[in-house]
């Protein structure tokens, strides 16, 4: 019985597949039928998704390496003598994976059959289509985690890459007035590129793997011999292919995660509708990075304290509290989720990066619920306003209250404020999102975080697994730290700018509680926001069990992740001194003008977290400019040197020699001198033309010449040496 | 069955002489047997798909007749890996262009199907030559007709006569140093044969090694090959021809040319110049890296001046410059790792790479130029954006570049739909056709030549800015403005894909989303192909 | 007593040169037919001496006959000269080779 | 040898001269001018046809001499049929050519048979002498056709240019002749031939000034460059079908003598600085200069004549690089006469375009073809055929051709035979842009508003299915061509 249902594990991401063809083939102009079709799909997969991950859960010990057979081929292709195996596979991580995924897909799926406006008359004209996206987006999801291979898990993962693609830019006829503000197509673009850097550096790692090993399949790359080939044969110098390639592999989820520096497309990808939020920043596209390293974690520790690790480590964590400032400044409710999930995806990478495997996998899974949670409450939130200001836009008379239609902006929190009365469920929920964000006792997101935590102390008192250095421990727990104080500063300050107080704008006093099915997945979700810690306490640690035995493959079994109360006691005191903070700014004396009361006292240092450190101008200037520059550099060469014949002939033709003698190189020689011939050759033929002047004695006279030459040439070659020598001179 | 390529590679001539017997007044019956008689090749050349062995190396249907007995030229005909999905793909490109001109095509109706059958005939004649001279024979056969196509049926404003000379002479070019080199080769060898030549020579094979151990003579026969393809490939810098040739050609014609002109380099290189000349090709690829370097240049210079591109049709001509680099790379690798016993697998997986990169390259930018064709059927433009005089894009007060269409998406949403899946899979999208080739490119590349592979994924990124940036960002994305349609268009009609052009396309589409899911048919084919050459 | 072959070749090679240049400067068309004669008169002029000092077998008198004939397609040719250029003179009024241009370039 | 054995060895040779005589006699008494414009040519066709039979007939026949000085050899009887074909293609394209341009039309075919008359004895002359009278009897006749428009400025100009050109190069031929006769004491070839190949080295300077005054003849009536000058304005001047008939059946003329001069006569001096650097001097010259200034020309029938030049360098390269002593079939010389053999249909394809188009039009302009498939498919068909073939893309004759002269050149392998084949095909690269400078004109540009279809008439239209048939049949089997070619370089008296 457990054999059947793995066995078909890998019709899990098939089920929204199909949904994704029905819908787009053929029932794109039914929407409740389409609808149905993608809650299907999902719901299949969910089914099948829980019975595989509880089974999982039960009879783990199949699934650990000496016995596990769960590599499963499907079908391979022939590489020269050899072949390339590709399939699925099923062990605890996949089966965990497979509990969190398609739950939190079905309920955005349910959710966004609300948002995308069913029912109502300003139905999205593109709303089929939309649930196809993300019956695709659940597929390549669904798929990533199920596969056996690095290649099929990079196929999944940039069909994800596509779907975000188009889901980001779901509104791509959407245009702002203000020109500076990202438009949903660019910043669909802005996704796909910036990530595509990521995956083409994973990319590399993956072929440099292939070449290495010969098999990208999980079991092979990661048995023990394996690994410490690739430990101790070199990529150069003395640097060992394990390092080298796990390096690549994380600049792959450097991009998917929105690691620093490729973090800038994540908060522009907001522009989406919110369930596409949800989906990329909380189940799916952003974890994808987090798991392919959990994924391919015994690389990264296959050479011991290798500076793999060190990097992993670092960036984690710099991004945890890099981007935790930038949220404190940001006005769009929908951004400072935007830079949290930034943030604490940096907890669990850095969490990897000192070793704290299970910790990291724990956050991951909790993150998810409660940062779909979050997501889809802030989506809620839009959609009251929006209706909100539609509402007092019609009833509005006279000039005060009546604003530019296009200029007001339903995102932003300093246009909300006392939402908590209007709408109660998406508010408590809410709040229960940001509790557990914060790491407030007992909510999930305080086991989980308290874990990484606690085991980034405990490398700095004993030394980490893998050689991890104390010191990176102690950095990793402090910088850590200082970014729960920041979650929980902004998350604080979300909450009061957006739930307490008054309302600031008609909108917001208008605003209306959302329709059932969006708010029973906030109900849902909630719930398990409060009760998923439960699986990993300290005292009854299921998930540490589960999981830890798929760290077996390791080589070291990890140790028990032990509960300090000193740790959890400051953490969580941190993160009340957070709240407490945020209360004292935004809570105690409710805004009423839509101006923050940071940005006075800060002065230019809240400009520049309000620019996000002004990467995006950076990267325009240093990368995207240049790179622009010289595409036109090469078009112009291409098209107006080298393709238009040069007009001018052959005056152009002889300054053209002289400069390109004067300096050879920098000069267009390539084809340039193709046409060149022609020109020479035109040329020539027109001096030729001129000796044929029609008149046939000065024909004969060059037949006579000929003729003397030929003669004096005979005369020369046979006498000019007896010649010479008569002279002396031979 | 000896008859089987022969058939298929006639059976389009014999077309030719029936379109001749039916007066031109009559155009119906002209395309209807057009038409008909092209399904005949596809097949044939369907049937050959599934009838070949792939288990077995080696040629099938292998036919050898006397042609010239004197200069020891024979008729002789074979298809192994490489050719069978070549020469469906030529089939069916062929098919395809006919079915769509019958709709697009409104002069000259009777000469145009007369040459695209002519054109087919020398296409597919190439595919299954396994003689050099045949193959010569062939290869220029098809120049005539596509000169031709270009020159005749071009947009005036394209300049279509001079494009139309420019490719014939930029080929012609090539390949007579070529027949200089055939000559060489049999004056030294004594057989114009290139299944003797490519398996007879080396220090062991019967036939020595090549030009007798002559290293001058071999080097320069083995650049007189490598030019003549390398300009059809076409390779940087030999590439040229290629964007005002694409430009100017009708819409079936810039197909056909993208789609299989360009595979006849391709097709050489793997059938002529790297068995016959491996240690030459390898001491470029390897000892001296001239051809990887040419590679990785077309490869990112190409997609460089995609991004700065605003004709559409031209912008998918030079992207092809840019993903036939990819082909040059995996065959540099697969010379480069040639003969070295640790390298064969990757050599073979780097030259499957480069036989698919040929076939998907076929399939998907043949699509894209049915595309363009589609929407320069309704707009009678082809610009991404607003041009003034100097052909320079206007811009508005914030500098940003006015784009001439926008909003496709909303309006057509048909054509969107497949306009992307073909554009994602150019920009080598996983889980669509294109991808599998990168990959194994890449893949043979990172064992052999690992620099120049890191190099060269580079070229993805570019690829994905062109394609999602300039193309489907200006023609789909953003409002649609009907006053700017209107003034673009001079009032056209705006209407989403009709049924011929959905016929034309799914067929396209269909295998860039099956072979991009189950890429085992096809590599069986090439692998079989490759295991020739690089296995043992 | 004989007058030695270089003679007679000397005098044939002026006899030709004067020919030819007189075919290559004149500029009347009967001028330049002129000088061919001349030159046609030179190699008669060496046939004979050939004829007279180098051939073996003088019996088959070849060098005569070549010169004989020589003479008769002269002949023939200058017939044939003449004609042109009356024909010439007819449409133009005018035999000056300098004037003969209107196909050029 | 008795009457009748010599009767049937020059049977082709007096079948024209008969033909030419009845045609001319014929002309002039019968008084129907109406009957005598078909009548006339017919007869004429008829005769060639008897001529043309009578050679097929000769083949096979060992080689020997007939009256002394003419041989009757594969070699001979290959000229022949050139000569015979080149001359019938042009009377079938002249009958409408003709019909408004001149009174005088039968005069004009019994010329023509007579030209054909001279050079079936030129390529069988097997002495000085015959030599020299076959090459004069050809010129004249071709000075006087050329000309044959006397009320034409062009026509006129064109015959006494020739004529000029013609009677200075032929008289220092001549005088070269004379050397070599003084050098040897010989008018026999192959007489002269052992006597050189005996020779000393005060023979070596006389010789050498013979053959480079000789080549000055042989290249002029050839068209090899610099002794071309006067080919494109003749060229352009003369009636059409006389171009026609010049730029093939003069040109093969050239080249038989020019073979069976040197190869008989003086193989010795092939060698250092004998005739094959010479010849290769002048193949080089001329695929370059006919080349590149064939490029700017406007009218094609100049055109022509400057490919006709570059052509002469192509066909030549067979010659200088040929070879005896080689299993196989790249002899070089059968390369040569195979060339020759596609080019008689190639040029004459072309050229029959041409003349039908002038008929109806009057023009030849390259620009006034424009548009022309739209006119005329037939016309525009044929002479794409032709020019294609010219440019030498397989499928054609003309592509056989240059396979095989540059198969010679490569299988010689010297670096200056190398050089050759280098600059063949350079060369004939540019030649292809303006080959199909005239496709273009014919296809892409459209033709004038008031543009009436060209008619063809039926003679016309067999001339055209003839040479298309030739270049296609030549082009796709070569094989019997092959052997022929190879079968005919067999020369009465060939000393190597």
């Amino acid at each position: 019985m457990t054999e059947t249902f793995f066995n078909l594990t890998w019709l899990i991401p098939l089920f929204p597949l199909a949904a994704f063809a029905i819908i787009v083939l053929w029932t794109n102009r039914h929407r409740l039928l389409s609808t149905w079709i993608a809650w299907i799909g999902i719901g299949l997969a969910w089914i099948l998704g829980w019975i595989v991950f509880f089974q999982a859960w039960g009879g783990f010990e199949e699934l650990t390496p000496p016995t596990h057979k769960y590599p499963v081929p499907l079908f391979s292709i022939p590489t020269g003598t050899t072949s390339l195996n590709l399939g699925f596979q099923v062990d605890t991580l996949t089966g965990v994976m497979l509990f969190m995924v398609p739950f939190v897909c079905l309920m955005i799926f349910i959710y966004s059959k609300g948002y995308m406006n069913y029912g109502t008359k300003d139905v999205d004209p593109r709303y089929s289509r939309f649930f196809a996206y993300i019956s695709l987006f659940a597929c390549g999801m669904l798929g990533l985690v199920v596969s056996d291979n690095f290649l099929t898990l990079f196929v999944f993962w940039e069909i994800m890459g596509l779907c975000s693609y188009l889901l980001i830019g779901f509104w791509f006829d959407k245009t702002y007035p203000d020109p500076k503000r990202i438009t949903p197509k660019e910043a669909g673009l802005k996704a796909f590129l910036t990530t595509r850097v990521g995956d083409v550096i994973m990319l590399a790692g993956m072929l440099l793997l292939y070449s290495q090993v010969g098999s990208l399949t999980f079991s092979d790359v990661f048995s023990q011999e394996t690994l410490e080939q690739l430990a101790h044969t070199y990529a150069w110098g003395n640097v060992p292919w394990a390092t080298f390639i796990a390096l690549l592999f994380f600049g792959g989820a450097v991009g998917k995660s929105a690691q620093f520096p490729l973090h800038v497309w994540l908060p522009d990808a907001m522009e989406g509708p919110t369930p596409v939020s949800a989906l990329i920043h909380a189940a799916t596209m952003v974890s994808a990075g987090v798991y392919l390293v959990a994924r391919s974690f015994p690389l990264f520790v296959a050479v011991e304290g290798g500076s793999q690790l060190a990097v992993v480590a670092f960036i984690g964590a710099f991004t945890a509290i890099f981007s935790s400032t930038i949220a404190v400044a940001q006005n769009d409710i929908k951004r400072v989720l935007a830079y949290s999930t930034i943030s604490q995806l940096g907890y669990m990478i850095a969490a990897l990066g000192i070793g704290a495997y299970v910790a990291a996998v724990f956050h991951l899974i909790t993150h998810a619920f409660f940062k779909a949670l979050l997501f889809m409450g802030s989506g809620s939130v839009i959609h009251g306003v929006e209706h909100g200001h539609h509402h007092s836009h019609h009833h509005a008379t006279g000039p005060e209250g009546h604003e530019e239609e296009g200029e007001f902006d339903a995102n932003d929190m300093m246009n909300m404020g006392g939402l908590l009365r209007r709408m109660p469920v998406t508010g408590w929920t809410f709040i229960v999102g940001a509790l557990a964000l914060t790491g407030i006792f007992p909510w999930a997101g305080f086991w989980s975080k308290d874990e990484i935590l606690a085991d980034a102390w405990k490398t700095f008192q004993e030394g980490g697994h893998f050689g991890v250095t104390a010191n990176w421990g102690f950095f990793v727990w402090l910088l850590l730290t200082i970014a729960a104080f920041l979650t929980a500063f902004y998350t604080g300050r979300q909450i009061f700018l957006t739930f307490a107080g008054k309302p600031r704008t008609a909108a917001a006093e208008h605003a209306p509680e959302s329709v059932p099915s969006m708010t029973w997945p906030l109900v849902i979700l909630a719930a398990f926001a409060t009760l998923l810690g439960l699986a990993g306490t300290p005292w009854a640690n299921q998930f540490f069990e589960m999981i830890g035995e798929s760290a077996v493959i390791l080589g070291e079994r990890l140790a028990h992740g032990e509960f300090n109360l000193v740790i959890a006691l400051v953490s969580s005191g941190v993160a009340l001194a957070g709240w407490v903070v945020a209360w004292l700014i935004y809570g105690f004396r409710p805004l009423t003008v839509p101006v923050d009361p940071l940005r006075r006292p800060l002065g230019p240092i809240y400009t520049l977290l309000e620019n996000k450190y002004y990467f995006d101008e950076i990267y325009q200037a240093g990368i995207v400019r240049p790179a622009i520059r010289l595409a036109q550099a090469c078009y112009t060469f291409d098209d107006k040197v080298v393709i238009d014949p040069i007009v001018d002939g052959v005056g152009r033709f002889g300054r053209w020699l002289s400069d390109w003698l004067r300096r050879a190189v920098d000069n267009p020689i390539v084809d340039g001198a193709v046409n060149g011939v022609g020109r020479v050759t035109t040329w020539f033929g027109e001096f030729m033309r001129a000796t044929q002047t029609g008149k046939v004695q000065n024909y004969l006279l060059v037949a006579a010449v000929t003729v003397f030459l030929l003669v004096a040439l005979y005369v020369f070659r046979t006498y000019l040496p007896d010649w010479l020598s008569a002279l002396g001179l031979g | 069955m000896e008859y089987l390529l022969t058939l298929i590679t006639f059976t389009p001539l014999l077309g030719v002489l029936l379109v001749l017997l039916v007066p031109k007044d009559d155009e119906r019956t002209i395309k209807n047997l057009g038409i008909g008689i092209s399904f005949i090749p596809l097949v044939l050349a369907t049937y050959l798909w599934f009838a070949y062995d792939k288990g077995q190396s080696g040629f099938q249907f292998e036919f050898i007749a006397d042609w010239i007995p004197a200069i020891n030229v024979n008729y002789h005909v074979g298809a192994d890996g490489l050719s069978v999905p070549l020469m469906f793909l030529t089939a069916l490109l062929t098919t395809l262009g006919l079915i769509y001109s019958s709709y697009t095509i409104k002069q000259r109706v009777k000469e145009f199907f007369l040459l695209f059958l002519l054109l087919e005939m020398g296409m597919l004649g190439v595919f299954m030559s396994l003689d050099l001279v045949l193959f010569y024979v062939f290869w220029e056969v098809g120049l005539v007709p596509m000169y031709l196509l270009i020159g005749i049926w071009g947009q005036p404003k394209d300049r279509p006569q001079y494009s139309a000379i420019k490719f014939f002479l930029y080929t012609l070019a090539g390949s007579v140093l070529m027949l200089l080199a055939i000559l060489g080769l049999y004056f030294y060898h004594g057989t114009f044969d290139i299944v003797q030549l490519s398996q007879g020579l080396g220090s062991e094979g019967p036939l020595g090694l090549v030009f007798g151990g002559n290293s001058a003579l071999a080097i320069a026969a083995f650049w007189a090959f490598f030019i003549a393809f390398a300009i059809k490939v076409p390779l940087w810098p030999f590439h040229t021809w290629l964007p005002d040739a694409h430009t100017a050609a009708p819409t079936a014609g810039s197909v056909i040319l993208a789609g299989v002109l360009l595979k006849l380099g391709g097709f050489g290189m793997l059938r002529i110049a790297l068995p016959i000349f491996p240690e030459q090709f390898k001491f470029y690829c390897w000892d001296v890296p001239i051809i990887p370097i040419l590679a990785l240049l077309s490869i990112v210079y190409g997609a460089l001046v995609c991004m700065a591109q605003w004709d559409l049709k031209r912008l998918i001509a030079y992207s092809s410059v840019s993903h036939m680099g990819y082909y040059m790379l995996g065959v540099s690798a697969a010379a480069a790792g040639w003969g070295v016993s640790s390298y064969s697998d990757a050599a073979a997986m780097a030259s499957n790479g480069a036989a698919l990169q040929m076939f998907n390259h076929g399939i998907i930018t043949g699509g894209l130029f049915f595309l363009v064709g589609v929407i320069y059927d309704r707009a009678h433009s082809r610009d991404l954006a607003l041009m003034d005089a100097e052909g320079n894009p206007l811009r508005d007060k914030d500098n940003k570049v006015l784009p001439a269409f926008g909003g496709l998406g909303k309006m057509t949403p048909y054509y969107y739909g497949i306009f992307l899946v073909t554009a994602f899979a150019s920009l080598g999208l996983p889980g669509l056709a294109g991808f599998w080739a990168e990959f194994f490119v890449f893949r043979g590349a990172f064992e052999i030549m690992p620099w120049f592979a890191a190099f060269g994924v580079l070229g993805i990124i570019f690829t994905a800015a062109y394609i999602l940036w300039k193309i489907v960002q200006y023609l789909f994305l953003g409002d649609f403005n009907l006053e700017r349609w209107k003034e673009v268009t001079h009032d056209a009609k705006l209407t989403d894909l009709m049924t011929f052009e959905k016929v034309t396309m799914w067929p396209l589409v269909l295998l860039m989303i099956g072979f991009g899911i189950y890429p085992t048919p096809l590599v069986d084919f090439f692998n079989s192909f490759a295991q020739k050459l690089f296995g043992g | 007593m004989d007058v030695p072959l270089s003679w007679y070749l000397v005098v044939a090679a002026a006899l030709f040169c004067i020919g030819l240049a007189g075919a290559l400067s004149r500029r009347n068309a009967i001028a330049v037919l002129m000088g061919v004669e001349l030159m046609l008169n030179a190699v008669n002029v060496n046939l004979l001496a050939f004829w007279r000092h180098v051939e073996v077998v003088k019996a088959t008198l070849s060098g005569q006959a070549f010169a004989i004939i020589v003479i008769t397609v002269a002949a023939a040719e200058a017939a044939v000269g003449l004609a042109l250029a009356i024909a010439l003179y007819r449409t133009r009024r005018t035999v000056d080779v300098e004037d003969v241009d209107l196909m050029k370039l | 040898m008795n009457l009748g054995e010599t009767l049937r060895l020059l049977s082709p040779e007096l079948l024209l001269l008969f033909t030419g005589l009845v045609v001319l006699i014929v002309d002039l008494i019968w008084g129907d001018e109406e009957k005598k414009t078909i009548w006339v040519p017919t007869l004429s066709l008829i005769g060639l046809g008897a001529a043309l039979a009578a050679t097929i007939l000769l083949w096979g026949t060992p080689p020997t001499t007939v009256v002394a000085m003419m041989a009757v050899d594969p070699f001979a009887l290959f000229f022949k049929l050139i000569a015979i074909g080149t001359v019938m293609l042009v009377t079938l394209a002249a009958i409408p050519y003709l019909q408004d341009r001149t009174p005088y039309r039968g005069e004009f075919y019994a010329l023509l048979v007579f030209a054909c008359l001279a050079i079936t004895l030129a390529s069988s002359g097997t002495t000085l002498i015959s030599v020299y009278l076959a090459m004069e009897f050809l010129s004249i006749t071709s000075y006087v056709l050329a000309g044959y428009l006397r009320n034409d400025m062009k026509s006129t100009e064109a015959g006494i240019k020739y004529f000029l050109y013609g009677a200075v190069t032929s008289a220092v031929m001549l005088y070269g002749m004379s050397l070599l006769y003084g050098a040897t004491g010989s008018i026999y070839l192959a007489e002269i031939g052992r006597m050189v190949a005996a020779g000393g080295s005060g023979l070596n300077d006389l010789t050498v000034v013979a053959i480079v005054l000789m080549l000055a003849g042989f290249a002029f009536k050839i068209v090899l460059a610099p002794f071309h000058q006067w080919a494109p304005d003749t060229y352009e001047g003369a009636p059409t079908p006389i171009t026609a008939f010049l730029s093939v059946g003069s040109k093969a003329a050239g080249f038989a003598i020019l073979m069976r001069v040197l190869l008989t006569a003086l193989p010795a001096f092939r060698y250092d600085i004998g005739w094959m650097a010479f010849l290769m001097a002048l193949s080089i010259i001329s695929m370059a200069l006919g080349n590149l200034i064939a490029l700017r020309q406007s009218n094609i029938k100049r055109m022509l004549a400057y490919s006709s030049i570059a052509q002469a360098g192509y066909i030549s390269i067979g010659f200088i690089t040929l070879v005896s002593n080689v299993q196989g079939s790249f002899l070089g010389m059968n390369g040569t006469l195979f060339y020759l053999f596609a080019y008689l249909f190639t040029n004459l394809a072309v050229f029959s375009g041409v003349i039908a188009f002038e008929s109806a039009t009057g023009s030849t302009e390259i620009a006034d073809f424009r548009g022309l498939v739209r006119r005329s498919p037939l016309i525009a068909g044929v002479m794409m055929v032709g020019l294609l073939s010219l440019a030498g893309i397989p499928g054609t004759g003309g592509f056989l051709g240059k396979f095989f002269v540059f198969g010679s050149a490569i299988q010689f392998n010297t670096a200056q035979t190398l050089t050759l084949a280098l600059v063949g095909v350079i060369t004939s690269v540019i030649a292809a842009f303006y080959y199909l400078n005239i496709v273009r004109y014919m296809f892409f540009e459209p033709a004038d508003e008031d543009a009436q279809p060209v008619v063809v008439t039926t003679p016309v239209k067999v001339g055209l299915a003839v040479t298309t048939v030739g270049i296609l049949a030549i082009g796709l089997y070569p094989q019997p061509f092959i052997d022929l070619a190879t079968q005919s370089i067999q020369m009465l008296g060939m000393a190597f």
